[in-house]
């Protein structure tokens, strides 16, 4: 590739960010929808796809820098472009293909001004994120980090005469501002007084343990909040389902993934050290999140809040890839570490695709029907067969079946744990086989999840009465766009050895270690972490009997069955009246789910009495962190917030005397 | 000469218009004489560019790279608010809420208050700083009260006792300041000259500094805003006309800011230690904490504003009292972008309540939709003063919590929640009346705009470049200060 | 000579604080005016004995301004105001005195602990008035905190404008001129500022009392 | 990858398609005798499958093409299943393809599609059998991968093959963590094979039924594949039940004499198991389903207590 380009890696992908901007300021001035989603999308795609191909390139290869002469004046702007930051721009070049192309299909009925003002934010998003994981110190960092925050605020409130939007929207800047407060102060401790803010000064900079690990709790504070780990991801379920799909996308599958990039940047290559306890902790969390998305999302009747919870689970299922190359890396494990660590990036990578993939779906699910209530949706398989066969891929993809993409992540993350035996710290050893138990758990559980996603929208009969004859399958764009990230997700599954060589050269810049050596000792096909004969795993072979099989006992039957069929009404057990209403609804579906984790949920339930003339079922399930976390702060902050108050008395004497207090007070205090 | 200009221009303007001000170009008027002083200004900042630090009249008047730039800082605003005011004030009058005499006061009391903002910042003399300090009180006092309403009375009397009180105590220090100077300078003139106080502020006696500075503290850190001295400015701020506001938090505070700071210098000078500095971070750190819950319990828009000046101040006030090279660059910066963004702010807020016909956030819903620029100048404004990149004030927030994370720790969780709950109070009312639908009617005259996008641009280039001959004052000023 | 004009100053100073207590009980406004006024004169006086004996004599120009600006101009000005005002004969009812008294004598033995440590470094004959100057200052603040009405408030700040002024005689034979006469300039505006005020608060409340005005606050 | 792997594969891969209708049979004819009924013969299972490729096939109206499709694919996945176990000889060149994780994953992958395709009629039995699929999925999946981890740790292997090799040639020791595993892992064979207590395969009883009401409007060659297919699915579980806890007489690499012997060996365990598994069924009483999570969630524990003593206990 790189004789493609003479330029540096580094110069394309700026000027592919330079390129997004002036896209971004063409549609605001344009104001043109049709213009905007022929052309400007498109030639958005074609950034993200120059963006990934720089990226790939640029992996392994050696480290490029640039200064901007931009930013604070001993601080310019500095910009680097290492192999961490290529694997995530890859990710970003990559899943944003796909939802540019898709964007350009889904937005083009949209209101001229209101789109030229979304384009602009849709690609200053773009911008900011590709900057974030190139920025090279703090400050620039900042900027992107929080433009970013900025602009999907703004995409986010698209639709800002809906209140509920409105206090989504709020809620999701408020989080990610406080979280920004604190990856600033986790850059203040780092930066050792010295005023110097790149990151190669943080790098040499040597922190006293306490120090140290004060930065990470900081770091995981900070970036958890982006990420919507436990308790912090309250903000994610409600700005999610706000947005626009495209939108909700691009913040799933990549902006997420920014705080990902975050954590590994601050604690693999800023901070020289590791501690265990830090690993056991990520790990912890992570699990919790995991389980918590994943059991929230098996209750969800809101298709999108779905896969926000389920975007949840996946964010913690990543963190607890990164606890455990923590663990191991502090244990000079480092071969191990490059195994966890790969699983993360891996995941991280499917995941881009997959919940790219999956938004978008419901994307055009909402545009079809315009509902985004499961239980109101069914048997649009009839209606939209071509999105119903590509979310198909999506929903096993991230269901984690093999031989797609999103088994082979967690194939490797099992893996690890089951290897992390031998640490020299006895709680560890105990505690590692109950994650794994949970991990399972969360992954089994994501099952169950997606099941009922497709099954409620895509299957069975519509459930309610809706004009079904309006509703198209997908358009071209739209079409082209979902075919790629599913591609995307068919081939990630299928040939994890390809993509691991490329991510080995981020373990071995985060590590020291790789895994693609190993993992291909075997041939191409073969990923064997270790050694082929303690795992290993080929989906392309899978694949492929899988796909014989079906085959060939398709032509055996073929063969010696007489092949007739005939159709007929349902089967109704005996029951007349069987009716579309009574297949289960999202509720329904989720309702062991409610039952087995009770104890999680806030639910109020209005169940009608068996003699109501016009029954009524009306059930709730809220988030319990809410009413525990959330609303005590608010409730403490009014609290001072009204004590404090009480001292703007009105009087002016009491004005007088704060004065003269506060004089005498300082006047002893010198004394 | 330029110094000249610039305290003569708007002297003049002053008298001007007290006798033209009823007339129907006295908007344009006002406009022009402080473009006449924001020019001279230019010059002068070309000259000392060029020349360096000077002094003028007899060393009465001087010039050093930290007030330069508040100098063309004070008339900019000054100018930008004029320009805003000229269709805010005809609006106000349109809506029969002020007659032609009052607009006669306000124009030349307008001139007034920046002459005695601008002679506060040039004069060499502690003691003329502290007659121009009060007279700027004096100047703005009418302003407040200019409609006439119970509310903004109550307002005026308070910030008129409250200030006339505080300043009193600046006397106080500033008498005790000459008490120590005259032992080293001598009596007479030259003893509160500021180019000669810190020349030898390591002899001055310490006992009396820092009895000095709690005096000067108290007193200047009243019109300041300082937690818990603030408590005229939020009245002040909501019941004067919306210029006045905005010239109160851009330019009032940030020179009262100016004579504590510059009183710190001296006084941590004489003393060796960083007494002074360990004040006024306490003070500072009180003022953030306090204003952001103060912040989260409000209704009146122009009153939520004027609470995060004091939570800005308090800030800018904790950056200097940390001291140093970067955080009082920071401290500076900070001083800059919150004078750019918060009159910013108040022009938006003015013809936002002009259009409801209400302060009353509640009451205020829809601008986006109906009047886009109001809409958009007034969300990206808040989302500046909050601290978001790429504006300026995040640049400066930047510097001092990553200093403070370093040199006191302690502080960062304060910070932390106070930034937190001001960004939550602040922004959800913003969002709400920015967002959502309303139908109001139009304004009789077409709202001016443009400062507010000039200031938000300037504060927008501030946090992505600063030039290196601005950012050159900050440095020397920032080691002029220490 | 120094001696005696020391202790002239002294017996000046210290009737100084008597007027300054005398100020803090006292309840009709009328009385208050002339207490004020004779504040100034007796702040007039000595600092012209301060002028005499230490031959400063710009201190002359001091004293002169203070006769003329807070004897004459000033006190005739309140007095035209309270005719006009129609509250001649106004009575408050303050917060308990003894309590006040109380309060105003810990003030004063905190004022004179401070300034003692710097009184010693004063090279002026004036030098023991320093913690007078500081009380009467802190005096005047707690008038202002315990007053309810709006003249009497604004009495008490005068008096502080005038505690202030003795301390610059008292600690550095006064400051230099020009702000001196910035001072007085501020003072005088001030005031008329002040007279255009209690026409205006009269007008919109009907009354000089401060109750009115505690409408603006957090609720 | 040698001539002798690939012949035995096909050979294993015939097999299994053949015994498992063989199996179900057994299973069921031991059940007769223990209820004291004649039964209907260990090749009954075999004729119904004749039958129903011999019978017409109806559709639902609003059938998709994913209803018609999934009957192949479960039988492809179970099929697979069952070849990838060492049955009779540890020389399979298709085992690496997928160790044991990947087990789980396919038998995930048959799970989710015959749920889906359950849901695809949209009447109320499929989507209540399909929700109750995945609510016993979802807790026998982790159980049986924690089955799996406590021999993959004693094995310090994944690959179904190492595992074998390791336990069966290992000196003969008592591993009080795959006790626990072997508990646990009967409990997740019986949930997922439809099996008393969990479901009983033999009743179209509406109300308790999970895996009859997925597939009550499946008919003909369709239901005949599904029904060979959970044949499959049982034979696989089982052979994957000797893989682990009795591996004695698989042969191994390169061991063609040993390949009659440990035919006779596997069928011997057939009988067993068989029979074992009819007692089990005979001797409990199907459960409510809200007792199920608890039966699950029980498997579950004893396969992560088994984990946590190997630990305890240390690997030796």
């Amino acid at each position: 590739m790189t004789t493609l380009f003479s330029a540096l890696p580094i110069d394309i992908a700026l000027s592919v960010i330079a390129y997004w901007l002036l896209l971004g300021l063409i549609g605001l001035l344009l104001q043109n929808s049709r213009i905007i989603s022929q052309w400007i999308f498109p030639a958005g795609a074609l950034g993200a796809l120059i963006l990934a191909v720089g990226a790939v390139s640029s992996l392994g290869g050696a480290v490029n820098t640039a200064v901007l002469p931009l930013g604070l004046p001993d601080l310019p702007f500095h910009l680097r472009l290492d192999s961490l930051s290529a694997f995530f721009l890859l990710l970003l070049g990559a899943a944003g293909i796909g939802i540019s192309v898709y964007s350009a299909g889904y937005f083009r009925n949209m209101e001229g001004n209101t789109l030229g003002l979304l384009c602009f934010e849709y690609h200053v998003f773009l911008a900011a994120m590709a900057l974030v994981f190139m920025a090279d110190d703090a400050y620039l960092f900042m900027v992107a980090w929080e433009t970013m925050a900025l602009s999907s605020y703004f995409l986010v409130t698209t639709d800002h005469s809906v209140p509920e939007i409105r206090r989504a929207g709020f809620l999701y800047l408020l989080v990610a501002h406080v979280g920004a407060i604190a990856i600033l102060m986790c850059f203040g401790v780092m930066q050792g007084g010295h005023g110097d803010y790149t990151f190669a000064a943080m790098r040499h900079a040597h922190l006293a343990p306490f120090w140290a690990s004060a930065t990470f709790l900081l770091a995981l504070f900070g970036f958890g909040a982006k990420a919507g780990i436990l308790p912090l991801h309250i903000w994610l379920p409600e700005a999610h389902p706000a947005a626009p799909s495209p939108v909700s996308a691009l913040m799933s599958g990549i902006m997420l993934k920014t705080a990902i990039y975050g954590i590994l940047r601050v604690t693999f290559d800023l901070l020289g050290m590791q501690l265990w306890w830090w690993g056991a902790l990520a790990l912890t969390l992570g699990l919790v999140t995991a389980l918590f998305g994943v059991i929230f999302a098996a209750v969800q009747t809101d298709m999108k809040r779905l896969l926000a919870y389920s975007s949840i689970e996946n964010i913690g299922i990543i963190l607890v890839g990164i606890g455990l190359a923590i663990i191991f890396h502090s244990f000079h494990k480092d071969a191990l570490a490059a195994l966890a660590l790969t699983a993360t990036l891996y995941h991280a990578l499917n995941h881009a695709f997959m919940k790219g993939l999956l938004f978008l779906g419901t994307g055009s699910v909402l545009h079809a029907t315009g509902e985004r209530n499961l239980g109101k949706l069914g048997g649009l398989i009839h209606r939209m067969p071509k999105l119903a066969l590509l979310v198909l891929v999506g929903v096993l993809a991230i269901a984690g079946l093999p031989p797609l993409n999103g088994f082979v992540s967690e194939w490797l993350l099992l893996q690890a744990f089951l290897l992390s035996p031998g640490l020299p710290h006895p709680y560890l050893n105990m505690l590692i086989p109950i994650t794994a138990a949970a991990l399972a758990l969360a992954a089994a559980l994501a099952g169950y999840v997606m099941v009922k996603f497709y099954g409620v929208i895509f299957l069975g009969q519509p459930r309610e009465d809706k004009p079904g004859e309006q509703v198209h399958d997908i358009g071209i764009m739209e079409r082209i766009g979902l075919t790629w990230l599913a591609l995307g997700c068919i081939l990630l599954g299928v040939f994890p050895v390809f993509f691991i060589l490329h991510i080995d050269y981020v373990t071995q810049m985060l590590v020291g270690q790789t895994l693609g050596s190993t993992a291909a000792q075997t041939g191409w096909m073969w990923l064997t972490p270790i050694q082929p004969e303690r795992a290993s795993y080929n989906p392309l072979i899978l694949f492929l009997i899988i796909i014989i099989g079906v085959i060939f006992t398709m032509q055996v039957v073929k063969k010696f069955y007489h092949g007739r069929l005939s159709r007929g009404p349902a089967w109704d057990c005996g029951f007349p009246e069987q009716t579309s209403r009574m297949q289960d609804t999202a509720e329904g579906f989720g309702q062991p789910i409610r039952q087995i984790f009770e104890l999680f949920f806030g639910i109020t339930r209005e169940v009608p009495s068996p003699f109501d003339k016009k029954p009524h079922y009306h059930g709730e399930t809220r988030d319990l962190l809410w009413d525990w976390c959330y609303v005590p702060i608010a409730r403490i902050t009014e609290t001072l917030s009204a004590l404090i108050g009480k001292l703007q008395h009105g009087r002016i004497h009491v004005y007088l005397l704060y004065s003269f207090v506060t004089l005498l007070a300082l006047l002893a205090f010198i004394r | 000469m330029e110094i000249f200009w610039i305290l003569a221009i708007p002297l003049i303007g002053g008298l001007l218009l007290a006798l033209f001000g009823c007339q129907r170009f006295a908007p344009e008027l006002n406009s022009t004489m402080s473009f006449g002083t924001f020019l001279a200004s230019a010059f002068l900042t070309v000259r000392v560019i060029t020349d360096g630090p000077m002094t003028a009249l007899n060393e009465q008047f001087f010039v050093d790279s930290f007030n330069v730039f508040l100098v063309a800082l004070t008339a900019f605003v000054a100018f930008t608010t004029s320009l805003f005011s000229r269709p805010y004030m005809r609006i106000e009058q349109h809506h029969g809420k002020l007659t032609i005499n009052m607009l006669r006061l306000y124009h030349s009391m307008y001139q007034l208050f920046t002459f005695t903002m601008l002679l506060a910042l040039l004069t060499n003399n502690l003691g003329i700083m502290w007659v121009a300090m009060e007279a700027a009180t004096l100047t703005t006092v009418l302003l407040v009260s200019l409609y006439r309403t119970p509310a903004s009375l109550e307002a005026a009397w308070k910030y008129f006792i409250l200030c006339g009180v505080g300043i009193a105590q600046a006397l106080f220090g500033t008498i005790l300041l000459y008490f120590a100077a005259e032992k080293v300078l001598g009596a007479g003139g030259t003893a509160l000259l500021w180019t000669h106080l810190d020349a030898v502020k390591t002899q001055l006696e310490p006992t009396v500094l820092s009895l000095a500075f709690v005096f000067l503290l108290v007193g200047y850190g009243t019109k300041v805003g300082l937690a818990p001295l603030h408590n005229w400015l939020p009245d002040a701020h909501a019941e004067g006309p919306t210029p006045v506001s905005a010239v109160l938090s851009g330019l009032l505070l940030n020179v009262a800011l100016y004579a504590v700071v510059r009183s710190k210098v001296l006084v941590d000078g004489a003393l060796g230690s960083h007494f002074a500095g360990s004040l006024m971070m306490g003070f500072g750190l009180l003022s953030v904490v306090m204003a952001a819950f103060f912040l989260s319990r409000q209704k009146d828009v122009k009153r939520m504003f004027a609470y995060s000046s004091i939570e800005h101040m308090g800030l800018m006030t904790f950056a200097f009292g940390m001291g140093g090279a970067v955080a009082t660059f920071a401290g500076m910066l900070h001083m800059t972008v919150h004078s750019l963004t918060k009159s910013a702010i108040f022009f938006a807020v003015g013809h936002a309540t002009q259009k409801s016909g209400t302060q009353l956030m509640e009451n205020i819903r829809g601008l986006i939709k109906t009047n886009p620029t109001i809409g958009w100048g007034l969300a990206i404004g808040s989302l500046a003063i909050l601290g978001m990149p790429p504006f300026g004030v995040f640049a400066s927030e930047f510097l001092i919590i990553t200093t403070a994370m370093h040199t006191y720790p302690w502080t960062t969780p304060f910070l932390l929640i106070a930034l937190g709950v001001a960004f939550a109070a602040i922004f959800s009312r913003v969002q709400t009346m920015v967002f959502g639908e309303t139908n109001s009617p139009r304004l009789p005259h077409p709202p001016a705009l443009v400062p507010v996008f000039v200031h938000l641009a300037l504060v927008l280039l501030l946090g992505l470049y600063i030039p290196p001959y601005l950012a050159d004052w900050y440095r020397q000023a920032a080691a002029l200060i220490g | 000579m120094a001696n005696f004009s020391g202790q002239l100053i002294n017996l000046f100073a210290a009737l100084l604080l008597l007027i300054a207590f005398a100020m803090l009980s006292q309840r009709r406004v009328l009385s208050l005016i002339n207490l004020f006024a004779l504040q100034g004169l007796v702040l007039s006086v000595s600092t012209m004995i301060v002028a005499n004996s230490s031959s400063q004599h710009h201190l002359y120009y001091s004293a002169g301004l203070t006769l003329i600006l807070k004897v004459i101009i000033l006190p005739w000005i309140l007095h035209r105001l309270i005719r006009k005002l129609n509250i001649k004969w106004d009575v408050e009812t303050l917060f308990n005195i003894p309590t006040t008294m109380l309060v105003g004598i810990a003030l004063v033995v905190f004022a004179f602990n401070l300034a003692a440590p710097i009184s010693q470094m004063a090279g002026t004959i004036t030098k023991g008035t320093l913690g007078i100057a500081m009380a009467s200052v802190l005096l005047s603040f707690l008038m202002m905190i315990t007053r309810s009405k709006a003249v009497p408030q604004v009495i008490g700040f005068l008096a502080m404008e005038n505690g202030l002024f003795f301390a610059a005689t008292s600690a550095t034979y006064g400051m230099p001129m020009v702000v001196e006469l910035g001072i007085a300039l501020d003072v005088l505006v001030g005031m008329f500022i002040l007279g255009i005020f209690f026409f205006q608060i009269r007008e919109t409340f009907d009354s000089l009392d401060l109750k009115h005005m505690e409408k603006l606050k957090e609720d | 990858m040698n001539y002798s792997g690939i012949l035995l594969q096909l050979f294993q891969d015939t097999l299994v398609v053949l015994i498992a209708p063989l199996l179900l049979g057994w299973v069921n004819q031991c059940r007769a005798w223990l209820q004291n009924r004649s039964g209907a013969g260990v090749l009954q299972p075999y004729r119904n499958l004749v039958k129903l490729f011999h019978k017409d096939a109806v559709l639902a109206h609003n059938a998709s093409p994913l209803f018609r499709f999934t009957p192949y694919i479960l039988f492809a996945c179970m099929w697979l299943a069952a070849s990838l176990v060492p049955v009779i000889a540890t020389d399979l060149p298709l085992s690496p393809v997928v160790d044991v994780i990947a087990l789980v994953g396919i038998f995930a992958l048959a799970r989710v599609f015959i749920s889906l395709a359950a849901m695809d009629i949209g009447t109320s039995f499929g989507t209540l059998g399909a929700r109750r699929e995945m609510l016993v999925g979802f807790l026998a999946e982790p159980a049986l991968l924690m089955v799996f981890f406590t021999a993959a740790t004693i094995s310090q292997s994944t690959s179904l093959v190492t595992i074998v090799e390791a336990l069966a040639h290992k000196q003969f020791v008592i591993y009080p963590s795959l006790a626990f595993a072997a508990a646990a892992f009967v409990m997740v064979l019986l949930a997922e094979n439809a099996r008393i207590p969990v479901d009983n395969p033999s009743t179209h009883l509406e109300l308790t039924m999970i895996h009859e009401a997925m597939i009550l409007e499946y008919s003909a060659r369709h239901l005949a594949l599904i029904e060979w297919a959970s044949a499959l699915k049982l034979l696989a579980y089982t052979t994957i039940g000797f893989a682990l806890f009795m591996p004695w007489g698989i042969a191994e690499v390169g061991n063609w004499r040993f390949v009659p012997l440990a035919l006779a060996a596997l069928f011997a365990k057939l009988l067993v198991a068989g029979a074992g598994l009819a007692l089990l069924e005979t001797v409990s009483a199907k459960m409510r389903i809200f007792r199920v999570p608890e039966f699950m969630g029980t498997a579950f524990l004893l396969a992560v207590l088994g984990l946590l003593i190997h630990f305890l206990l240390g690997s030796n």
